[in-house]
């Protein structure tokens, strides 16, 4: 290939700022590395970084604040939107975020999060659903497929035993408190494009206090799906996105006319 | 100097205030719950940050964010609830960020009952959440002492950027006493180097986390810790001694099992008898040194406890063999009479002190009847 | 005429995942074979002429590994 | 020397209340004391009791077997008290809400029928007020004056004439002679 | 005798089985995750109850729940699990129902590592929940032990109504070993007199509770439980020695610690140093009598641990100051090797045992060294 | 009066079977007792007494088992749903019923909660919705109104900083395995009524096996309202109404056609 | 014409809360002043005739303290 | 007396699993025998070793600071453990992903390019059982029969050609000569 003159070119796409220039632990091809990309580019874009403090939890994205370049807490497990409620009533006026996975959000977290959305708690979370519990090597979650076999769903998941997978956002949308819930995918560009819109608008809402926001991500975990991270995104779309559908759960009328 | 009348709880409540505390995280539970409605209208009206949490899990890591965010920080509670805690209080032992708890100790195990009890002690003392590190546990008597450690609990937590736990009993939550409130301090205004308030342009990012992967690392920080932790024993021990000038025997107990025993201590001087009262305040760290002391000292040591013998290993383990140790206790929210530990000061006084078996078990064998014929 | 455009894709960040590769538009990138990262992965590279600069790729990179060029156009047509 | 005062009988008869006027006079003249409450179960109802003590000096354990009096309010009170009062000491019974006669001779009885004295100045729940007037005339613990103050400090914030009515209940317990 | 190599997590929840366990609950954690795992096919395949619950929490609740309805249950989890554990044992133990849990312990505070670790001795020995009562704890060393004892918990839970906790490290949950395992038990077909089964029509209605509104009912309680452990203090003691007959000192360490100690001391025994050791299987309660015993023979019991010395108080206490203790550990899931074990081993028997001080004082400022050195 | 020939009359209504001949310990007026016999009443008609287990859980109600007739556990606050869990699946042809306030339900016993219902747990659950904490001496619930004043929110719920009220069963009833929840109130004959017909729906619900049920129940708590008996149910009526309508919010398909 | 009926109250139970008094379609209970129940409440009772023992006092009374009692009629009204 | 082995190498070189064939062969003998693996992050990537040591007496540490022998798969795994051997043990080194010799003079060290080896054969993940081979014919700790039968237990359940093509990994590297 013929080489390139830069002179004439402009920079269309960069690392963000956010995110410092580090080699992730996550496996390749893992969508929660787009979704950090992303938290890192609208943060950029709004220039936030400075008064932001984010909250890790504990599943894959544990080292969360390895990657982000702004100050960051870890939590427990499940409890993220608790030590943020703590973080931001200190400081209500930086920017607060947690990012959690399935897992965290809602199986050991339920109570947690339902109450920061319920208090409209002026805090964005970042909400990671890849069916299953990516870190502990695969286990089933409270949003593993009916169907789906995992290392604790060996001949598929039961739904007369295991009972049935939760939809996060249609729940929580049920909440007075919650300003902004919406989910989005981030299996292919359009969709990741429209990921980062939804991100954006999470982020106006805190910004705004518009109360409790949240961007509910479906994700893949190629690891544990036994797939390659290309066919990962596949499954997703072919098996998540019918089960999980890509909607606004709730919008707070403030924002129903940004745009971005 | 002006001593008012307060309640336990609220004046607890009232000396966090003063202290400069900034975000108050708590759930009802009683003998606890004055403090938390107290905060409730306190605070708010100082501008601060009262919330009551979802559950105890919910106040513990609250306080665990605030702690992080910088600020002076403090749940209150009591027993399940700090059974409930105990995740949150291994985590922020492990970040090293400061915060105070006060538990006011309940009738257990369970649901159990909400008389005054000190059967917290093991859990708060001995135990705590899981991994290896150590709270400063400090246990009032009184009203006015406990006032005036919850005052000063902010400062000792931030000094080693440990947890501080008062440990009261539900009698000393409901009971009112005069006290004098200390002067209001000012609300720190700058956020601690450390802490996650964000960068403001200005810094590097602060991390605050417990994940220590590799092991070498962890070490490292269990290290730091134990060796806060002797910081910590030598400098925060605290006690109260009560006729021991001439004693011959002393009584060991702390709160209001000490106050009991004081009474009891006071009638058997009246008798003659040569007894003396050791009351430790800091029950972590424990006045290990002194208690080995005073063996030198005394005939033995009587430890009177409302909980079947907790601190009394301290006792045992501080003492070292040396003296002989009694024990008597009551147990699931009974508070002894001064009578009962009075009983038994006359009898170690005439009969003096044997020593085969375990305290406990002489203690147990001898609880029995007093339960029956009760 | 399309506009010319490259990527430079950052050899430490690169996990060879090919999730760039099946969502460029015009199939420029691939693996390359020849070379090994120092994490040990054959990093992705163009290898064919064509790029649009369209920035798909940088999209859906998880490791926001690469960096994308386009032609600069007068001033007009950027608005 | 240290004085142990129980108060005893019904939820709502306000006893918790008028041990901490007790407290307030205590703390009036000076004293160490300390009220301590029967706090019942995570709820509502039944019985309440507390006891007051106040010392010269360092108060130890804020309950005790044998109190130095007692103030009782109904009948299951009296049963439990009577007999643990101190030999010499004081028992108050509202005669209103008992039904038999002080039994011990050793010590200082004052039986008055409480609740017809509080109706009588117009609200029965002063009947805490009027008993506790007894006890201190009684027992020679405070001055009437130390009492009004501690009743004022007690009511800080309350309705004027709901203060006027503990006055008066104040002075009629006083007044009573037996 | 057919021994086949198994994976500890595996291997202990086969045992659970082969013991006629019912019902099992737990939540995924590592280093755990396989015996949940291994449940989650083994048990429907059997036709019992398998079910991942949705928290800690969770589990031991429905644990309670099932404990209640009288089937043999458990669950396993590993430290910060057990935190999150400690109000539902502290019920459970107040409730006096049967049920068995497994910790296997990893680096800690906080979220710390998955490493095997010891840190949790204290939280789960000397402490547990809110108010007094002792779960019984066993702690084996090795994965054929671990079988052992996993298929004798439940029979000894029932015996005395309590709960019984197998304590492993992430060492013995995740190696191989080879293991005979025991025969398979008919699960029960009767329900327990006492469990809330539903009354059929057939006898009074039970009612299981932690609640005693009266503290004199709580304390009859109370002294119910203590009585019992009293019962478990004399019948469940175990422990295991090693070339004890002849020795003139002894290595006391459990577990993995006490497996790494065995090494050393059978290198020293080859280098003719006459040391022994001796290792408690039961941790709670402890063989205090034994190691009391002890002190007539030995010039000094040498503690190690993969903690900051927290069995080293029940060797202290039980010891009460008649020989000399040293102490050696590793915290946050350091391992330490033989060689490390070996060279204090020699390092005493050259210099003889010296007493200034505390050991763990002696300890803390040796291992910084070894820590800044590797 | 004259003196009643009973000779000629017939018993319309007694105590119920299932319900100890006992002097509770609620106070005066408290609709926890009316519930109390509901479920009595119910169980006596459905004949279930002896194959039934309780749950009792953390608040007022934590000594139902002293009231109840049949075998019965107490769980820790909040946590009835796992104990039940535990129970039923020990016993899954077995009756088991959960009893629960407000606060421990949906406050500290969220995250049971939200995972029995969406686990499709097979129980019975009789929620308690009186909009504040009564055993503790009435602070704010997650229950309690917008301006509510309660021992913890002694100006009134401020929504801005304490949140939102929680609406439990449309929350609860967003999840699949939610096989019955609804939502009826104590306050008057009338609507005593439709609680106790709604509380046999539920129980019915078992028995077919149709998965998790629910009845929230608006309860009056006197005392901690500071209010008479009556003056509560008017409270009741004239504030808790308007905010937690009285609906049915999942009835699964197979319940349709049942009428009692 | 209306049933006739009447109810009795448990006195052991009763606590006085009125729910039955304000409920009672044709007004016939009332506390009793004249007499106190073994837990200090003065109890509800009928206290005048009319009751048509239509129940209702029994579906509000938190304490299961009332049995209602009502006329017996031919076998094919009760259907 | 006791052997101890250490096997070290990527993620996805099969360690574990050689060393698991290894721990059979030790049980197929009766032997005591603990295999123990260093379990890395809760998440997956990055180096990974086992541990295996067989004894005929109860077995103490499950792992050594300077093992019998040791398997290195990689560079990194020969930097790290060439010098931990004892004296007189076994050095096993893949040259295919290695790239300088061995220093020690003072150990048996047995070095062959495993992975082309495996590669011959078809299938470069076998590249362990080459390795595990020469060891075992190089310490003869067992025979090639019971390395065989050990092999197989390993494999229970899997399908033939993938056992079939263990076995000619087994039989290459018994049969490579340095
Ligand atoms: C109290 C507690 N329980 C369990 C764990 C173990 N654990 C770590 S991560 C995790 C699940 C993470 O899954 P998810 O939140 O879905 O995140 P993912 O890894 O899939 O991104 C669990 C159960 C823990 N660390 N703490
Ligand atoms: C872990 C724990 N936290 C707190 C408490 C104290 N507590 C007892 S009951 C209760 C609230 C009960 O309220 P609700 O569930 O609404 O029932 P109600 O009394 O209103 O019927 C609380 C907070 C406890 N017992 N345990
Ligand atoms: S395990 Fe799954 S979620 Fe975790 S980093 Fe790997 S692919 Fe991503
Ligand atoms: S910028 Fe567009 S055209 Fe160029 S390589 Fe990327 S995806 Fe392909
Ligand atoms: S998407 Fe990124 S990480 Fe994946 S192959 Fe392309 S450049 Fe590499
Ligand atoms: S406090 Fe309220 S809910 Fe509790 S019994 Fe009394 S009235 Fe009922
Ligand atoms: S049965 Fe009907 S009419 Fe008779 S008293 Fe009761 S409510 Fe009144
Ligand atoms: S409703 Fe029941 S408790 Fe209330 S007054 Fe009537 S009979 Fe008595
Ligand atoms: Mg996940
Ligand atoms: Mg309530």
């Amino acid at each position: 290939m013929a080489t390139t003159n830069f002179e004439n070119m402009q920079v269309i796409y960069q690392h963000p700022e956010s995110l410092l220039d580090k080699n992730t632990h996550y496996c390749p091809g893992c969508t929660h590395g787009v979704a950090h990309r992303l938290v890192a580019e609208v943060l950029d874009e709004m220039n936030l970084r400075d008064k932001t403090i984010g909250v890790a939890s504990v599943g894959c994205s544990v080292f969360a604040y390895n990657y982000f370049d702004f100050d960051f807490v870890e939590a427990p497990h499940g409890r993220a939107p608790a030590m943020a409620t703590g973080v931001k009533r200190v400081h209500p006026d930086k920017i607060v975020l947690t990012y959690q996975g399935d897992g965290d959000l809602i199986s050991i977290g339920t109570g947690e999060i339902t109450h920061a959305a319920a208090r409209g708690e002026n805090i964005t979370v970042i909400f990671i659903n890849n069916a299953n519990y990516g870190m502990t090597g695969g286990q089933m979650a409270p949003t593993t497929l009916p169907g789906q076999k995992t290392t604790s769903s060996p001949k598929g998941r039961d739904v007369e035993q295991a009972g049935y997978p939760i939809r996060t956002s249609e729940m929580l949308a049920t909440l007075d408190g919650a300003g902004y819930i919406v989910r989005r995918s981030l299996h292919d560009p359009k969709h990741i494009r429209q990921a980062k819109k939804a991100i954006r608008m999470a982020f106006e809402t805190q910004v705004r206090g518009l109360g409790f926001s949240m961007v509910e991500l479906l994700s893949t975990c190629p690891t544990n799906w036994h797939l390659s991270p290309v066919e990962a995104t596949h499954w997703l779309e072919e098996n998540m996105l019918p089960f999980y559908p890509l909607d606004d759960f709730k919008v707070h009328p403030a924002l129903k006319n940004l745009n971005f | 100097m002006t001593r008012e009348l307060w309640k336990g709880n609220e004046a607890i409540a009232e000396a966090a205030v003063r202290a400069g505390l900034q975000a108050y995280f708590g759930y009802p539970i009683t003998p606890q719950t004055e403090a938390l409605e107290y905060m409730s209208w306190r605070l708010p009206d100082l501008g601060r940050v009262f919330l009551q949490a979802e559950s105890e899990l919910g106040a513990i890591n609250m306080v665990y964010g605030a702690a992080c965010a910088g600020a002076r920080t403090m749940t209150t509670t009591s027993s399940p609830g700090t059974s409930l805690m105990m995740e949150g209080l291994s985590y922020i032992a492990g970040t090293e960020v400061p915060m105070v708890l006060v538990d006011v100790v309940r009738g257990g195990p369970g649901l159990g009952n909400i008389a005054p009890a000190q059967g917290d002690y093991n859990q708060i003392v001995h135990g705590g959440g899981h991994g290896d590190y150590h709270p400063i546990v400090l246990a009032p008597a009184s009203i006015q002492e406990a006032v005036d450690i919850v005052y000063q609990t902010f400062d000792i937590a931030e000094k080693y950027r440990t947890i501080v736990i008062v440990m009261l009993d539900g009698s000393i939550g409901q009971m009112m006493e005069p006290a004098e409130m200390p002067p209001m301090q000012e609300v720190r205004k700058v956020w601690p180097a450390w802490s996650a308030s964000s960068t403001q342009g200005k810094r590097e990012r602060n991390v605050l986390t417990s994940i220590y992967l590799d092991p070498k690392d962890m070490e490292k920080t269990n290290l730091r810790l134990m060796k806060t932790w002797q910081q910590i024993e030598k400098n925060e021990i605290r006690y109260k001694e009560y006729f021991m000038d001439d004693a011959k025997f002393a009584v060991v107990g702390f709160g209001s099992a000490g106050r009991v025993a004081l009474s009891a201590v006071r009638a058997a001087r009246a008798e003659g008898i040569p007894v003396g009262l050791f009351r430790p305040i800091s029950v972590n760290p424990f006045p290990k040194q002194q208690i080995l002391a005073l063996t030198d000292k005394m005939d033995g040591f009587f430890v009177v406890e409302m909980n079947s013998g907790m601190m009394l290993d301290d006792v045992l383990l501080a003492s070292q063999g040396r003296i002989p140790v009694e024990f008597y206790g009551r147990m699931g929210g009974v508070m002894p009479f001064p009578d009962e530990i009075l009983r038994e000061i006359r009898r170690l006084h005439a009969e003096g002190w044997k020593a085969e078996g375990h305290p406990r078990d002489r203690w147990l064998a001898k609880l029995e009847q007093i339960i029956n014929e009760e | 005429m399309p506009l010319s455009g490259t990527i430079v894709v950052d050899e430490n960040l690169c996990k060879a995942c090919e999730l760039c590769i099946v969502n460029c538009p015009v199939q420029v990138i691939a693996l390359d074979m020849e070379h090994i990262t120092p994490r040990g992965f054959h990093p992705a590279t163009l290898v064919k002429e064509g790029c649009t600069g369209c920035g798909t790729c940088a999209v859906v990179c998880p490791e926001a590994a690469i960096t994308v060029y386009r032609e600069k156009r007068a001033e007009k047509e950027r608005a | 020397m240290q004085n142990e005062t129980v108060i005893a009988g019904f939820g709502g008869q306000g006893v918790l209340f008028v041990g901490k006027v007790l407290a307030h006079a205590a703390l009036e003249v000076g004293m160490e004391v300390t009220w301590f409450p029967s706090y019942g179960p995570e709820m509502r109802g039944g019985t309440a009791n507390c006891t007051v003590i106040f010392s010269n000096e360092e108060i130890g354990s804020p309950q005790v077997l044998n109190p130095t009096s007692a103030i009782v309010m109904n009948q299951p009170s009296l049963d439990k008290y009577e007999d643990m009062v101190v030999k010499d000491g004081y028992l108050i019974v509202n005669t209103s809400m008992t039904n038999r006669e002080v039994k011990r001779k050793d010590i200082h009885a004052v039986c008055l029928p409480a609740t017809e004295i509080a109706e009588e100045i117009g609200d029965k729940r002063l009947t805490n007020i009027v008993m506790l007037a007894a006890l201190i005339k009684a027992s020679d613990f405070f001055g009437q004056a130390e009492m009004e103050t501690a009743l004022k400090k007690s009511l800080e914030g309350k309705k004027n004439d709901l203060v006027a009515a503990n006055m008066i209940a104040l002075q009629k317990g006083f007044e009573f002679r037996a």
